[in-house]
């Protein structure tokens, strides 16, 4: 049967020796599994993400949002633009948005592109997708349910949203404060979404590394809570929010005395597992604090 | 020769308003503003500023340049969105906070080595050189932004966390002499130059 | 007095579990050998459709006149049960007997003797009523008169004769319009509510001239109204000196406002140059027509400041406590002025809750995005002059600052033209007889402030309610004056901005209307708009003691020439009160007398005091108190056999005769419930309760004389929803003469 | 009631409120005929599922008897409950009206009784308290209800409960065949006094209703505070039955918003401050705590406000709350925000909180004829043609006393258009 075709955009993070590199070799498993094909989008370049404003500006974070769009616009025309980074999603969907909106904003885009040699149809409107996007709506719960070979049983886990995967857009008809699609997605691999009342707790993004006192206290909660409502792991669909609270815990536990030793992973890593992912193939070995769980499962 | 903030309060004279209408992201929706106070009360950096959002907003109304461009309050910003979603009208919220912090970043007016300021420079500064962010070089320039000796300091203190991601297979050491890079990068700096040079036509900052 | 054709028949349902509880043969028995009734029929459904047939045949064909049904309360199945051409007593034996008498045979006995006393008390009820046949008016007038030509006064009018309704119309200055002829423009009335719009006042004024049904009297004031519904006579006093006298039905008065003096707030600038009020800048906006505004000395305003709550909202007593609720859209309205005109001129609305109710939130926007800037904050010092400057706490940035301005413009607020207030006529009046001067003057001068100069015995004008405004009482019945026929809109009823003037006006009017089309029939006015009943008095045995003038709350009796009360049937609402007043029991209605209650309280079979038996008379007022006693019978609530309910039409129609009647034939106490009294009273009469306090404060007495103790009488403050605590009273109070011991009266009854 | 057959004289009332009520009595009080249509099984409307009215503190049930009363003492009225108008057609002076009528199960023959409630153990949902409680299937609406007639709940329609409940009925009045009724009229104008019904507040995500059991409305809590709602008039949290003493109030919840409703409900401000006085009636000693934009109270109803503001018990904080959290401990709702004078950020646990939810006009959702005009909150401008009107809160977001000033306006525009087709048809 023929594949699901995309247009991918990887981000920064996800590229190979990249923080999010194991999230990206999670994807794999997945994509052959549900027919999902991501096209990369040649010669990509940052997105900009929203924490480029000091230097960057509007317009010039808009023309390095531009320049993917008219990028993936050229070579892989009416492909739905998908990527596994909350930010860079954002990035994409708010310069098609942006540049939709004004008329003269997209002048000036199209001005600066010409230094590229590139230029952005007025009317380009191709949607700037999340992958959690096209697992809900292109392939939907039952969709996704249908490969599971090992389902997560007994695995208690947090669904951690954060920031940007929910705000401002967020997944179609979910709630901003409570979103459920991530537990609904741990539910489809098997495994047990506990309450958790800090699902979409700020973990201080970008903002982690020259405020760390500040993030850490955030992520202290995060963490915390998901102890408390007796989580084996925390899942996230973000780069950032994963590293933030993965590598902050010990961090975290010199300075408060706390014993954190959560474990962070992906939605994707648990689908991976579910789906018959070796440890590898799910990228479990790249974890800082290793999920003994989905491995023992992994391993099986 | 008159600096670029000499030149925009001899533009705007005492209307700071005006101002920020018609030079900062989005800043047109200032006036919107009805001081309901919620983006205050939704912000997960609130206790660690100064002036919130809509007080900032009363300011601006109010006509105090000098406080609002030289706060840090803008910069404590972590784009969560937040009290963008629950603003009763609908203010974009987190943009006018990056609008107003690159104003005054670009005025000089922001204050000195703030460390969300550091950042902001370094990652854009790491995206354009090659297109994309190398964080291998972003965070050591993170750690070494208070000179040698601290960042040594800090990069030590990170040094655990450092290893961990390397034999994760997340942070590839190699990098420091070659990494990923975008084919075009030459391109993407002309690019970028145009589209600050636009953008300073457009807000008088030329 | 009745006709010797009447035919008397009761009416007996067994349905309901009535029959299973109630020995309906001793019923049967009651209505023939006490009630005396020639027709006693007892029926399992009475009030299905073969029941009322049954009732509606010996209607047809027995000549029956006068029906007494005993089934449940008169609240509940009145349409089956209404019979309009023969008169009708209900006697409650379902929610007032076996709904509330507790459950079991040991309590047969007292259930039994109480449904035997109400269809005793139905009967005798029945034997006095007599079924009113209205008093239909030929030459009935429906003119409305219509007093003020602002936008009030002229919507009322275009709306009366936009229904057909011949109308006059009295302003007292040169032209129609008012108030809205000094306004440049008005707030919005319709979506988008985004721009302030011309405010039409001139067309309509041209509308109205030319309106074939409209009468307009200019430069013109009312001197007299007298007469009463469908007959208002009114003498209207034109600036030429001549009088002309026009024959009225009804009467809107929609006599406007005045602006706060501004004068009287010299710490906001009051007085000063380039410090105005809102109709200051109304004038100025005029005068500009579209185009800068300049102040009066010729300056082209560049900035402009708005204070709201000027003089408004103020608890300390020296300026206006109230809130004219439009001043907030009315500066929003008025800073658009000057950013349509020119954006870059700096307006500012400094306020401290800023209130656009409804779709004024609409227009708040629409002035932010025009560039108006609102700050909230209290102005504690405004300087006019050269360069005005306004002083304020900033209470968002939290800090004390003064803005300069070209011009400052203070919300101030709405003072109602009402007329007379009613106790400092009565006062002045008093005064004026005993022959003070002073008092002498003041009563001319308060003849000129008047707007009616009604000549009704209790002033010129219509009662106040608070601040000067003649507002109702009711928040279900925002028109309800106390001078029937007579409705207030706009302004002087309440502080309003001119979409709720407008509407207002068109609702007075609709109630104008009605109570000319009632008076023509001889029907009354609300809350008893269906009742064709009136009072009459028996004039050779009154004794002119004029306390039915004085207590009627409607002002409906005179005093003719003989000093006789003269009753103005129109004006009266078939309250009662007038009948609760009479010393000599000279004043009655056809359905409603001291003989149709006075027979139901001697009708109760009162048992000697060996029985232990007390009996307790409850006179209930029919719109609350009842109510919660049926309420009390629908929750199944018990309360004890030992009491007699008789509804009154309210508190006030409650003649003390029926009480020293029943306490003299030995009842063991009385218990009197009506609605709230004081400031909320919630008496649909107005005064009816508090009358009834007042009178039975005074019946102590009486019953000293008796050597009765005083707490024989009691008297409750009954809400609608106090149907358990309404219980739980009966109860208390019947232990409590339980304890106190049989009436020594008793025997002698 | 008569069985008066409709005219292009006659005007039709759509909603049986205190705002229909009053423009049908109006109307029938100055000899015009009406037909009054309400789809609920009783009039009263949402004021009769109201404690007390702001300012006087007095009893709705008081004005709706006496509304009653004028009904039962006027021929003009006709009446009709479980009804619902499915389409308009025609102009000004001559509509083609087509009414859905819903099956009752219960006939005219109804005395109430209550033996059918007695024989019946099904429960359903309590309307009149917003569902807080439960009635039997078969039930009299509430204790004011008009008709005074019971209901038969659909679902046990075709049971053994529906049986019983016939079988019980000695007067015959249960028909448990009934159909849903169509039939067509032709009316001179038609007042639409459709109401409000409070905005949802599950809507309202960052005041987790739909999470936290202590979270309430200001509907339910009106239900609370009386006599005759589900607790008794105790303020009792859902949560877990205790009494609450130290309750916050959310001012704006829903109103005023962009994400929500555009426009300010108006009455919001005064039932909280109405609120704060149940509150203290309740218990001397119990907190309030309003959280608030703008007090918009106009005209004498500052007095009210100013007397609230001197209640030692009742505090203010001008703020927007910006998220409910959960205390897990106790279930209390922690209230996060910033108090806007001053800048002064706030953390603070109450043990309920109250959700002044906003006004939606009843319509919202329904279709309407398109000759129908609304504003940006689809509360009803009037008609194109002319010869419709919006009254009471249908309107606008009204107060009981405007709105009924609104529906006796409606109700002489209405006379208009009929005053208008019988002129131009004598001539």
């Amino acid at each position: 049967m023929t594949k699901k075709q995309y247009a991918f955009y990887p981000g920064c993070s996800s590229q190979k020796g990249a923080s999010a590199a194991n999230y990206i070799t999670s994807f794999g498993v997945i994509c052959d599994k549900l027919d999902i094909q991501l096209n990369e989008i040649p010669d990509w370049n940052c997105c900009a993400a929203s924490i480029g404003y000091a230097e960057g500006g509007e317009l010039p974070r808009i023309v390095m949002g531009a320049r993917n769009l008219a990028l993936s616009d050229q070579h892989l025309p009416g492909q739905d633009i998908v990527s596994g980074c909350p930010a860079c999603w954002l990035a994409n969907r708010e310069a098609t948005e942006r540049l939709q909106h004004s008329s003269s904003l997209m002048a000036e885009a199209n001005e600066a592109l010409k230094e590229v040699s590139l230029k952005l149809r007025t009317d380009f409107n191709t949607k700037s997708r999340h992958f959690t996007e096209v697992l809900i709506e292109d392939i939907g719960y039952a969709g996704m349910k249908a490969p599971v070979v090992k389902p997560l049983d007994g695995v208690k886990i947090a669904g951690y949203v954060g920031c940007q995967a929910n705000r401002p857009y967020g997944i179609a008809g979910e709630s901003f404060e409570n979103p459920q699609y991530l537990d609904k997605m741990i539910e489809t691999c098997g495994a047990e979404a506990v309450p958790y009342d800090q699902k979409v707790t700020c973990c201080g993004g970008a903002l982690a590394f020259s405020e760390p006192d500040k993030a850490q206290a955030l992520i202290q909660d995060i963490v915390g809570s998901a102890y408390d409502h007796g989580a084996d792991l925390i899942v996230t669909p973000c780069p950032l929010c994963q590293a933030n609270v993965e590598i902050y815990q010990s961090e975290i536990n010199k300075k408060k005395g706390t014993k954190f030793n959560m474990p962070v992973v992906y939605y994707t890593q648990l689908l991976n597992v579910a789906y018959g992912g070796s440890i590898k193939e799910a990228g479990l070995d790249g974890q800082l604090i290793r999920a003994e769980k989905l491995e023992k499962i992994a391993g099986k | 020769m008159t600096t670029a903030n000499e030149t925009a309060v001899a533009k705007y004279r005492n209307n700071f308003l005006k101002e920020v209408e018609a030079t900062v992201e989005e800043g047109h929706w200032v006036k919107m503003c009805m001081q309901c106070g919620v983006c205050a009360g939704s912000c997960p950096f609130g206790p660690h500023w100064e002036h919130s959002p809509q007080k900032i907003f009363m300011m601006i109304r109010a006509g105090k340049r000098e406080e609002v461009l030289k706060s840090d309050s803008m910069w404590m910003c972590t784009s969560c969105y937040n009290c963008m979603v629950r603003c009763p009208r609908e203010l974009p919220i987190t943009h006018i906070m990056h609008g107003l912090a690159n104003y005054a970043y670009r005025l000089g007016l922001s204050p000195k080595g703030q460390p969300n300021q550091v950042i902001a420079k370094l990652f854009w500064e790491s995206a354009l050189k090659y297109g994309r962010v190398n964080e291998l070089k972003f965070s050591l320039a993170m750690y070494f932004r208070d000179g040698f000796v601290q960042g040594v300091k800090n990069a030590l203190a990170m040094q655990g966390v450092g290893l961990g991601l390397v034999k994760a297979g997340r942070l590839n050491p190699m990098e420091i002499i070659s990494g990923h890079t975008c084919k075009d990068t030459s391109g993407i700096h002309k690019m970028i130059a145009k589209a600050r040079e636009i953008e300073d036509r457009r807000r008088g900052l030329a | 007095m009745n006709a010797p054709a009447n035919k008397f028949a009761a009416y007996i349902c067994s349905g309901c579990g009535l029959g299973d509880v109630l020995k309906i043969a001793g019923l049967e028995k009651v209505a023939k050998t006490e009630g005396k009734m020639a027709v006693i029929k007892t029926h399992p459904f009475l009030c299905n459709a073969e029941g009322v047939k049954m009732i509606q045949d010996d209607i047809a064909n027995d000549g029956v006149t006068h029906l007494c049904i005993a089934a449940c309360s008169r609240r509940a199945k009145a349409e089956a049960f209404t019979f309009p051409t023969v008169a009708v007593a209900r006697a409650n034996l379902r929610e007032g007997v076996t709904w509330i008498v507790a459950e079991g045979a040991d309590h047969d006995e007292v259930r039994q003797e109480m449904a035997e006393d109400y269809v005793r008390m139905g009967c005798a009820e029945v034997k006095k009523l007599i079924l009113p046949g209205g008093n239909k008016k030929e030459s009935s007038s429906k003119k409305i008169l219509v007093v003020g030509g602002g936008m009030s006064g002229m919507t009322a009018a275009q709306a009366a004769a936009d229904a057909g309704y011949e109308v006059v119309l009295v302003e007292k200055t040169g032209a129609l319009g008012g108030f809205a002829n000094q306004m440049w423009k008005r707030m919005p009335f319709n979506a988008p509510h985004a721009d302030a719009q011309p405010t039409g006042a001139t067309e309509l004024a041209a509308q109205v001239s030319a309106n074939p049904k409209i009468k307009v009297y200019l430069n013109s004031t009312v001197a007299e109204t007298a007469g009463a519904p469908g007959r208002f006579a009114i003498k209207i006093a034109q600036e030429s000196g001549s009088i002309s006298e026009e024959l009225c039905g009804a009467i809107v008065q929609a006599s406007g406002f005045s602006t706060y003096d501004i004068t009287k707030l010299p710490e906001l600038g009051g007085g000063q140059p380039n410090v105005v009020d809102q109709a200051g800048l109304e004038a100025l906006a005029k005068a500009a027509n579209g185009g800068p505004i300049k102040r009066a000395d010729g300056k082209e305003v560049k900035s402009v400041v708005f204070v709201q709550c000027a003089g408004q909202r103020d608890d300390s007593g020296t300026h206006l406590p109230y809130c004219s609720g439009h001043c907030c859209g009315t500066s929003i309205k008025q800073a658009t002025y000057f950013k349509d005109q020119n954006p870059d001129i700096d307006t500012a609305i400094i306020f401290d809750d800023l209130r656009v109710p409804g779709m004024g939130e609409d227009f708040y926007r629409s002035a932010q995005t025009k560039g108006v800037t609102f700050t909230k904050g209290k102005t504690s010092k405004v300087t006019g002059g050269e360069s005005c400057s306004v002083t304020f706490k900033d209470l968002i940035l939290d800090e004390e600052n003064t803005i300069p301005a070209d011009l400052v413009v203070l919300a101030t607020g709405q003072v109602p033209n009402a007329g007379v207030e009613l106790d400092d006529w009565t006062a002045t009046v008093a005064a004026a007889d005993n022959g003070d001067e002073a008092a002498k003057e003041k009563k001319t001068a308060l003849q000129k402030i008047s707007v009616l100069n009604m000549n009704y015995r209790q002033g010129p004008d219509i009662p106040q309610l608070k601040y000067g405004f003649a507002d109702s009482h009711f928040i279900c019945f925002p028109y309800e004056t106390r001078r029937t026929g007579i409705y207030a809109a706009g302004p002087m009823r309440r502080p309003m901005d001119m979409h709720q003037a407008t509407e207002d006006a068109v609702g007075a009017t609709m109630k104008a209307i009605q109570a000319a089309e009632n008076a023509a029939l001889g029907r009354a006015a609300h809350p008893r708009a269906w009742d064709l009943s009136f009072p009459t008095a028996r004039l050779e045995g009154c004794t002119q003691c004029k306390r039915c003038t004085v207590e009627c709350p409607f002002g409906a009796i005179d005093e003719d020439e003989r000093r006789f009360p003269l009753f103005n049937e129109e004006r009266c609402r078939r309250c009662g009160t007038c009948m609760g007043a009479c010393p000599v029991r000279v004043i009655s209605f056809e359905n409603y007398s001291c003989d149709t209650v006075g027979m139901q309280v001697k009708a109760v079979n009162v048992p000697d005091e060996d029985e232990e038996k007390p009996r307790i008379l409850i006179l209930a007022c029919e719109n609350d108190a009842y109510p919660a006693l049926d309420m009390a019978g629908m929750q199944r609530l018990t309360y004890s056999a030992f009491v007699r309910v008789i509804p009154v039409r309210c508190l006030g129609s409650v003649n003390t005769i029926w009480i020293t009647d029943a306490l003299g034939a030995g009842y063991d106490g009385v218990m009197m419930m009506g609605c709230q009294k004081g400031e909320n009273y919630q008496c649909h009469f107005v005064k009816g309760s508090e009358m009834a306090y007042y009178r039975l404060s005074k019946i102590g007495d009486t019953l000293k004389g008796m050597g009765l103790e005083p707490e024989r009488m009691q008297t409750y403050e009954i809400a609608i929803t106090d149907g358990a605590r309404v219980a739980g009273l009966i109860n208390e109070y019947v232990a409590q003469l339980v304890e106190m011991g049989p009436s020594p009266m008793k025997g002698f009854g | 009631m008569t069985a008066s057959i409709a005219t292009n004289q006659t005007i039709l009332v759509v909603g049986g409120g205190i705002a229909g009520m009053t423009a049908a009595l109006e109307a029938a009080e100055c000899g015009k005929q009406v037909i009054l249509v309400e789809k609920s099984p009783t009039l009263g409307g949402r004021t009769s599922m109201l404690y007390r009215y702001f300012p006087k503190m007095c009893f709705p049930t008081c004005g709706l008897e006496i509304n009653l009363r004028r009904l039962r003492g006027n021929p003009n009225v006709r009446v009709m409950t479980m009804t619902e108008v499915s389409a308009v057609t025609g102009s000004r002076g001559d509509y083609n009206v087509t009414l859905k009528v819903q099956p009752r199960y219960i006939n005219e023959s109804c005395t109430a009784c209550g033996d059918c409630g007695k024989a019946v153990t099904a429960e359903v949902p309590n309307v009149a308290n917003y569902g807080l409680d439960k009635v039997k299937a078969a039930y009299l609406p509430h204790g004011m209800a008009y008709p005074q007639r019971y209901v038969i709940d659909p679902s046990i329609v075709g049971t053994p409960e529906g049986e019983a409940a016939k079988a019980a009925c000695k007067f015959g009045a249960v028909d448990l065949g009934m159909q849903e009724e169509t039939l067509e009229l032709k009316v001179g104008s038609v007042v639409w006094a459709t109401g409000w019904r409070p905005y949802d507040a599950n809507k309202i995500q960052p005041y987790g209703y739909d999470r936290f059991a202590n979270v309430i409305t200001s509907l339910e809590f009106e239900r609370l505070c009386d006599p005759q709602g589900p607790t008794g008039g105790k303020i009792l949290r859902p949560g877990d039955g205790k009494e609450a003493k130290n309750i916050a109030f959310i001012q704006c919840a829903g109103s005023r918003d962009e994400n929500h409703l555009r426009h300010c409900s108006r009455i919001c401000c005064m039932a909280t401050l109405k609120h704060t006085q149940y509150v203290r009636e309740a218990n001397a000693e119990a907190k309030s705590t309003v959280y608030y934009i703008d007090i918009r109270v106009i005209d004498r109803l500052e007095d009210f406000y100013q007397n609230v503001q001197k209640d030692p018990n009742v505090s203010f904080v001008k703020s927007k709350v910006a998220r409910v959290a959960l205390n897990e401990a106790n279930d209390n709702p922690i209230l996060h925000g910033v108090d806007t004078e001053g800048y002064h950020r706030y953390a603070t646990e109450h043990d309920l909180v109250v959700l002044a939810v906003g006004m939606e006009p009843e319509v919202v959702g329904v279709k309407l004829p398109e000759d129908i005009v609304l504003d940006s909150s689809n509360f009803i401008e009037g008609s194109k043609s002319g010869g419709m009107f919006g009254a009471g809160s249908a309107a606008s977001p009204l107060d009981v006393n405007r709105a009924v000033q609104s529906a006796t306006a409606a109700a002489m525009r209405s006379i208009q258009v009929i005053h208008k087709t019988a002129s131009t048809e004598a001539a």
